[in-house]
C-alpha cells in the first residue's frame, strides 16, 4: 500500500504543473514543425525533444546530476556548441561566389539594418506593461534578425541566457519561415523589371584565394572587433580546414561526425531552457514578434541596398538578391533564384545570391561581435 | 520616463554605431578581396584548368575521367547498390583502407 | 531475524508492486498502439507500396531498381573491391559531397 | 644507484598485491571471451582492458589525474554514457514487429519477472554470512535479468557504485551466454508441437505509426513513471531520430560513431571500476549466481506466458518467442529463431521474435524506473 | 658552481639508466617475441593461406575474389566514380546499413 | 561619441602588444609551413590557428571562460587528449614487420639515445645566461628526440607545462623536417657497399601472434615500467581493437572520427599555450636547438646501431633502416626506402624498416615512461 503510494507520489500525473504540460505543447509543436514540415529538422527535433523532457516533472533532467543540466553548462554556458558548429559550417561555406564579386559584401552588411532596428524596437517594446527588456536582453533578441543560428545563440548564451530558450525558438522557427516571409517583401519592393535582370556569370577564383580569404577575415576580426574574433575565428578556422586541402580528414570530421554530435547536443541543451516560467510570458510573444520583424527589414534592407547598387553598378544586379543578406544559408539564396525564375525562366541567381547569403554570415557575426563589446 | 528617453538614446546610438561599423568592417573586407586577394590570383594562378567555372572540387574530381554512357552507368549502378547492401560492411572497410597518417 | 523478515517483506512487495506496474504499462502500451496507431495508419496510410511487407527501408530502396544476375554481381564487386582497395580515398571524399546543410 | 633504487620501487614487480594480479587475470579472462568467444567484445573488450589498467599498481589510472578516473566520473558516475549509448540503441531499433502485433508487449512484461524474482533472491541471499546487500544493491543487481547492459550501469552507477563492475560483468556475460543458457529452458518448458507453431505474417506498419510510437510511448513515461524518463526518454530521442526521416545525418551519427566513442569510454570506465577490494568477494559470487537465476527466471515466464497466451489467443503464438522477452536484443530473437527452425524447418520466427524482443528493452526501462522510484 | 657538477652528474646518471632499462626492456620484449610470440605461431597457425607475405590484411581480402583485367576495372571504375558524384548518398547510406550490434 | 570611444578601446589595434604580433606571426609560419609545404598539416595547421586566436587581445580566449581555456584544461592538462591520440595511433599501427624480425626492436632502443643525450645538453646549455633548465624542463625537452608528438606533448603537460607550446612546435617542425635531417647523417655514417645491402623477406606473422603482442607489451609496461602504462597501455589498446578483428567498428571510429576530432582539439590547445611570454625568450632557442640535436643523434645512433648488428648479424641488416629507429612513423622508414633506392634501385627497404620504425614508438614511450618514473 505504502508503495502504491510512494509510486503515484513519483509519477508525473501527480505532480503535473500546468505550465510543464503547455510547456510540452510547446515541444510537440516543435517536433511537428520538424517533423512534418521539415522546419530546420537538424535543430528543432532535438530542441522539441529537450523541451518535452526538461518538463518531466520529478524526473529533473535539467538540475543537478541530470542530462540535460550537465549537456547545458558543458557546451551552452561555454559557448563551446555553437563555437563547434561555426567552425564545421565554416568547413562547408565556399567563399568563392563572394570573393568573385566582393561587392556583394555590402548587402551582407545591408541586410544586418534588421538587427540594429529590432534592438531599437525592443527598447521600445518596454512601453508594453509586463515587458521590461534591458539593453542586453534587446540585443540577444534582435540578433534573431542575423538569420544565423550558432551566432544568436552564442550571443543570447552571454548576454540574456534566461531568453535563451525564446531566442533560439524565434531563429530557428523565421530561419525556416524564409521561404514564407521574404518573397511577398521581395515581390513588393522591385519591379517585375528588376526581378528579371540576368546577372554576368562569376569570374573564376584560385585556390589561392580561397585559403587566403579566410585568414584576411579572421586578421580583421582581430585588428577591429577581437569581441567578434571566436565566432569569426573558428568560421575561419573550418574554412581553411577546407580550402587548404591538406587537412581533409580533418574538414571532413568537422563538417559530418563532429558538427552531427555536437548538434544533436545544442538541440537538447537549447531545448532545456525551454522551461515554464522562461518562456510562458509576455516577454516571450515580444520576442516572437520582434523576430518577425527582423527578418522583414533585414529581407526588406537588403533588397533596397541591391535596388540602389544596381542603379550605380555598371555590372546588372538584381534586387533580389539582396535578400540572400540575411544570411539563413543556403535558403535565402534558393528563394531569391526561385522568384528569380518566376519572372525569367533563363534567370539562375542561385550562385549569384550566395554571395550575398555568405556575407550576411560573417556580418551577423560582425554585428554580434559589436554587440558584446559595446553591451556585453 | 526619463530613463525611457535614456535607453532609447542609447538604442540609437547603438543602431548608428552598428551599421556604421558593420559597413566600415565588410568595406574593408572588399578592399581586402579586390587589392590583396586580386593580385594574389594574378601571381598564383591555379596549376590546371583555369578556364573552368567555380565549382565543387570534388564532382569535378570524380567527373573528369572516363567517359562510359548513362545506361551502362545505370546497369552498373544497379549492381553495385546490390551488392552493397548484401555486403553492408564493404564501405566500412574501405575507410580502414585510408592512408593512415600519424599524429 | 526481524530485520530480516521486514527485508523479505519489502522485497515481496517490491516484487508484486513491480510486476503489477510493469504489466500495466506495457498493457497500457498495447492499447495506444491498437487504439491510437491503428487509427493513425488508416487516417494517414504510406504515399506508396502499401503491400510491402515491413522491412529494412534502407535495403529495399538499395534492392529495387535492375535485375542484373548474381553472376554479374561477382564479377562487378570483385573488380569495384579492387578499385576500392587502390582508390581508397574515394569513399571518404564521397562523404564529403553529402548535401551540406546548414544548422 | 639510487636512481636503480628509485626505479626499482617505481616497478609493478616491487609493488603488486595478489588482488591487483587476480583482477588482472579477471581482465584477460575477459578479453579472452570477448576475443577467442566473441562474447559481447564490444563491451567486455575495452572492459576486460579497462580492468588490467586500473589494477596497474602505481600508475594510478584510476585515481585523481588518471585517464580512467576522468572517463569514470565525467561519463558513468552521471549517468551520461549509459544514456548516450540508449539513443543510438533507439536510433538502430526497428519497433515495426512490434507495432503490427502489439500483444507481443505481454510477453517483454512477463519476462521482467527475471528482476524482481531476483530482488527478492538477493535479499534471501543475506542469511549467507559475508553477504549483506541493502534493498538498493538487490535492486542494482536484479536488473542484470533485464538483459540490457546499459540499462544495468545505469542502475547501478545511480543505486550502488561499489557493485557496478561485478553487475556490469554479469550482465554482459550473461547476455553473451544467452544462447547457451536459454535453449534447455526453452525446450523443457515447451511440447515438440508448440515449437513447430507457424505464426501469421505481419501487417504493413505505416511511417506514421513508427514515427507516433516513440512519442507515445515517452508520453506514457512521462505520465505514468517519470524515474525511467531519461532511459526511456534518450531512448526514444533516436528512435524518433531514426524513423523521421528527416535528420539523417544525426541518426547515422548516433547509431555509429558517437556510440562507438561512448562504448569504448564505457567499457573502459566500467573496467575502471573492477578493482581487487571491489570484486574479490563473496559478494561477486552472489552477483554471479542471481544473475544467472535472473536470466533463467526471465526465460522461462516469457516462455510460460507465451503458452498462455497461445490458449487464448485467436492467432497463434509460438511459445518460443517469448524467451526473446528477456530483450538481449537481437541474440535472444535469434535464438527462438534456431530452436524454432530446429522442430520445423519452415518456421521462421526472427520476425515475430523482434516484438518481445524490444518489448523486453521497453520492460526493463521500466522497470529500472520502478526501483529508481521505490528504492532509490 | 658546484649545483652545476650535481645536476650534470643528475643528467648523466640519467643518461646511463635511462639508455640500460631501454635496452633491457626492449630487449625482453625480443626474448618475448622469441619466445612466446613465435611459440604461439606454430601451435595455432592461421586458419588459411599460411604461405602469404605479411601485408595489409583488408587488401587481402579484397584483392583475393575475382580476378578481372586491369582495363576492365579502369572502365567500371570510371562508371562507378561517375555513378558516385551524381549519387552522393549512396556511400553514407551503405553506413547504415552495417549490422547493428546492440551494445 | 562615448559608444565610438568604447569600441575603439575594444579593437585590437588600440590594444596589440608587440609580442601578441609577433606570435600571430609565428603561428602564420606554422600555417604557412601546413599548407604551402605541408609539414605535418594535421597538427600545425589547427596548432598555428589556435597560436593566432590566443594572442588576440581583448578576446581573452585562452582566458577563464574562453573557448581554449576549456580546451587546454580538459583535454591537455589532463593528458586525455594525446592518450586519445595513441589509441588510434595504436589502431593504425600494424607490428607484423616488427614480430617478424624482432632484432628490430634493438634498432628502436639505440635511437633513443637522442633523448638521453640531449638531456644531457639542456642541463649543459645552463652555462648560457638567460637560460635556466630543470631537470624536469630538460627532460621534457629531450622527448623531443623521440620523434612522437603525442609522447611529447603527454610528457610535457606532465613535468613542465609552460614548456609545451615550443616543445610541440619544434617535435612537430623536427618530425616534418626528417627527410631533410636524416639523409646527410645516413649517408655520412654508411659506405655505398652497406646502403645497397638488400635483406631477406621477413617470415609471415600470424593473426595470433600480432594479438598476444599488445597483450604482451602492455604486461612488460605493468611489470618493469608502470608510468609508462598510460601510454603503452592505450596505444596497445587501440592495436588490440585492431587486430582481434573483433571490434571493428569501434577500430574504425578510434583511428578515423576520434582521432580526428581529439587532433584538431589537441591542436588548438597546443597553439593555446604559444603565448608571447612563454615563447618568446631565449629557453624557446635552445629548445630548437636542442630539438635539432636530439633527431641527429637518434638518427645517428640508430644507424651506428645498425652497422653493428650487421657485423654481428647471420642475416645482413641495411644499416640506413637504423635511421628509422627514432619513429616518427611512417616518414623515416620511407626515408630509408628513398636513401636505399638510391644506391641500389631493387632495395626496397620500407617494410623492413617499419619494424624499427614502430620499436621507435614503443621505445621513446619507455623512454618517456623512465623519465616520468625518475624526475617527474
Ligand atoms: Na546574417
Ligand atoms: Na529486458
Ligand atoms: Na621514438
Amino acid at each position: 500500500m505504502e508503495s502504491l503510494s510512494k509510486l503515484w507520489l513519483s509519477t508525473g500525473l501527480a505532480n503535473f504543473e500546468l505550465g510543464q504540460v503547455i510547456m510540452m505543447l510547446v515541444g510537440c509543436g516543435l517536433l511537428y514543425l520538424a517533423i512534418a514540415r521539415s522546419f530546420e529538422p537538424l535543430l528543432l527535433l532535438p530542441m522539441g525533444f529537450g523541451a518535452i523532457l526538461t518538463n518531466i516533472p520529478v524526473a529533473g533532467l535539467s538540475e543537478v546530476g541530470g542530462l540535460l543540466h550537465y549537456i547545458y553548462y558543458a557546451g551552452i554556458d561555454t559557448g563551446i556548441f555553437p563555437l563547434l558548429i561555426f567552425m564545421g559550417v565554416g568547413a562547408m561555406t565556399d567563399f568563392g561566389a563572394l570573393i568573385a564579386n566582393p561587392k556583394m559584401l555590402l548587402l551582407g552588411a545591408a541586410a544586418q539594418f534588421g538587427i540594429f532596428a529590432t534592438l531599437f524596437g525592443a527598447i521600445a517594446l518596454n512601453f508594453i506593461p509586463g515587458i521590461e527588456f534591458t539593453l542586453k536582453d534587446a540585443s540577444a533578441i534582435a540578433i534573431i534578425g542575423g538569420a544565423d543560428g550558432p551566432t544568436a545563440i552564442f550571443l543570447a548564451s552571454k548576454l540574456a541566457p534566461e531568453l535563451l530558450g525564446a531566442i533560439a525558438v524565434a531563429a530557428y522557427s523565421y530561419m525556416a519561415l524564409v521561404p514564407i516571409i521574404q518573397p511577398p517583401i521581395m515581390r513588393a519592393l522591385t519591379t517585375v523589371e528588376e526581378r528579371k535582370i540576368e546577372m554576368a556569370q562569376l569570374r573564376h577564383v584560385t585556390k589561392v584565394e580561397k585559403v587566403i580569404f579566410p585568414l584576411g577575415l579572421v586578421l580583421m576580426a582581430i585588428l577591429f572587433l577581437p569581441a567578434a574574433a571566436p565566432l569569426v575565428g573558428m568560421f575561419c578556422l573550418g574554412n581553411l580546414m577546407k580550402e587548404s586541402g591538406v587537412v581533409d580528414r580533418l574538414s571532413s570530421t568537422a563538417q559530418n561526425e563532429l558538427i552531427n554530435i555536437v548538434t544533436i547536443f545544442l538541440g537538447l541543451g537549447v531545448g532545456s531552457k525551454l522551461s515554464a516560467d522562461a518562456f510562458l510570458n509576455v516577454e516571450t510573444l515580444g520576442i516572437l514578434a520582434l523576430g518577425a520583424v527582423a527578418f522583414s527589414i533585414g529581407t526588406a534592407s537588403g533588397v533596397l541596398m541591391a535596388k540602389g547598387m544596381n542603379k550605380f553598378s555598371k555590372a546588372p544586379i538584381n534586387p533580389l538578391i539582396g535578400a540572400a543578406g540575411v544570411s539563413a544559408v543556403p535558403m535565402a539564396a534558393r528563394v531569391s533564384n526561385k522568384i528569380g525564375l518566376e519572372a525569367n525562366p533563363h534567370n539562375f541567381l542561385l550562385m549569384h545570391a550566395m554571395g550575398p547569403n555568405v556575407a550576411g554570415v560573417i556580418g551577423s557575426a560582425v554585428a554580434a561581435g559589436i554587440l558584446l563589446a559595446l553591451v556585453g | 520616463m526619463n530613463n525611457m528617453q535614456q535607453e532609447f538614446l542609447e538604442a540609437g546610438t547603438l543602431m548608428l554605431v552598428g551599421m556604421v561599423v558593420v559597413f566600415a568592417f565588410l568595406g574593408l573586407l572588399i578592399l581586402f578581396v579586390n587589392l590583396v586577394l586580386a593580385k594574389l590570383a594574378v601571381r598564383f594562378p591555379d596549376p590546371v584548368a583555369p578556364s573552368r567555372a567555380p565549382s565543387n572540387k570534388k564532382n569535378n574530381k570524380k567527373a573528369d575521367d572516363g567517359t562510359a554512357s548513362p545506361a551502362i552507368v545505370a546497369a552498373i549502378s544497379g549492381a553495385v547498390n546490390r551488392y552493397r547492401a548484401q555486403h553492408g560492411q564493404s564501405s566500412a572497410s574501405a575507410d580502414n583502407s585510408l592512408p593512415q597518417n600519424k599524429n
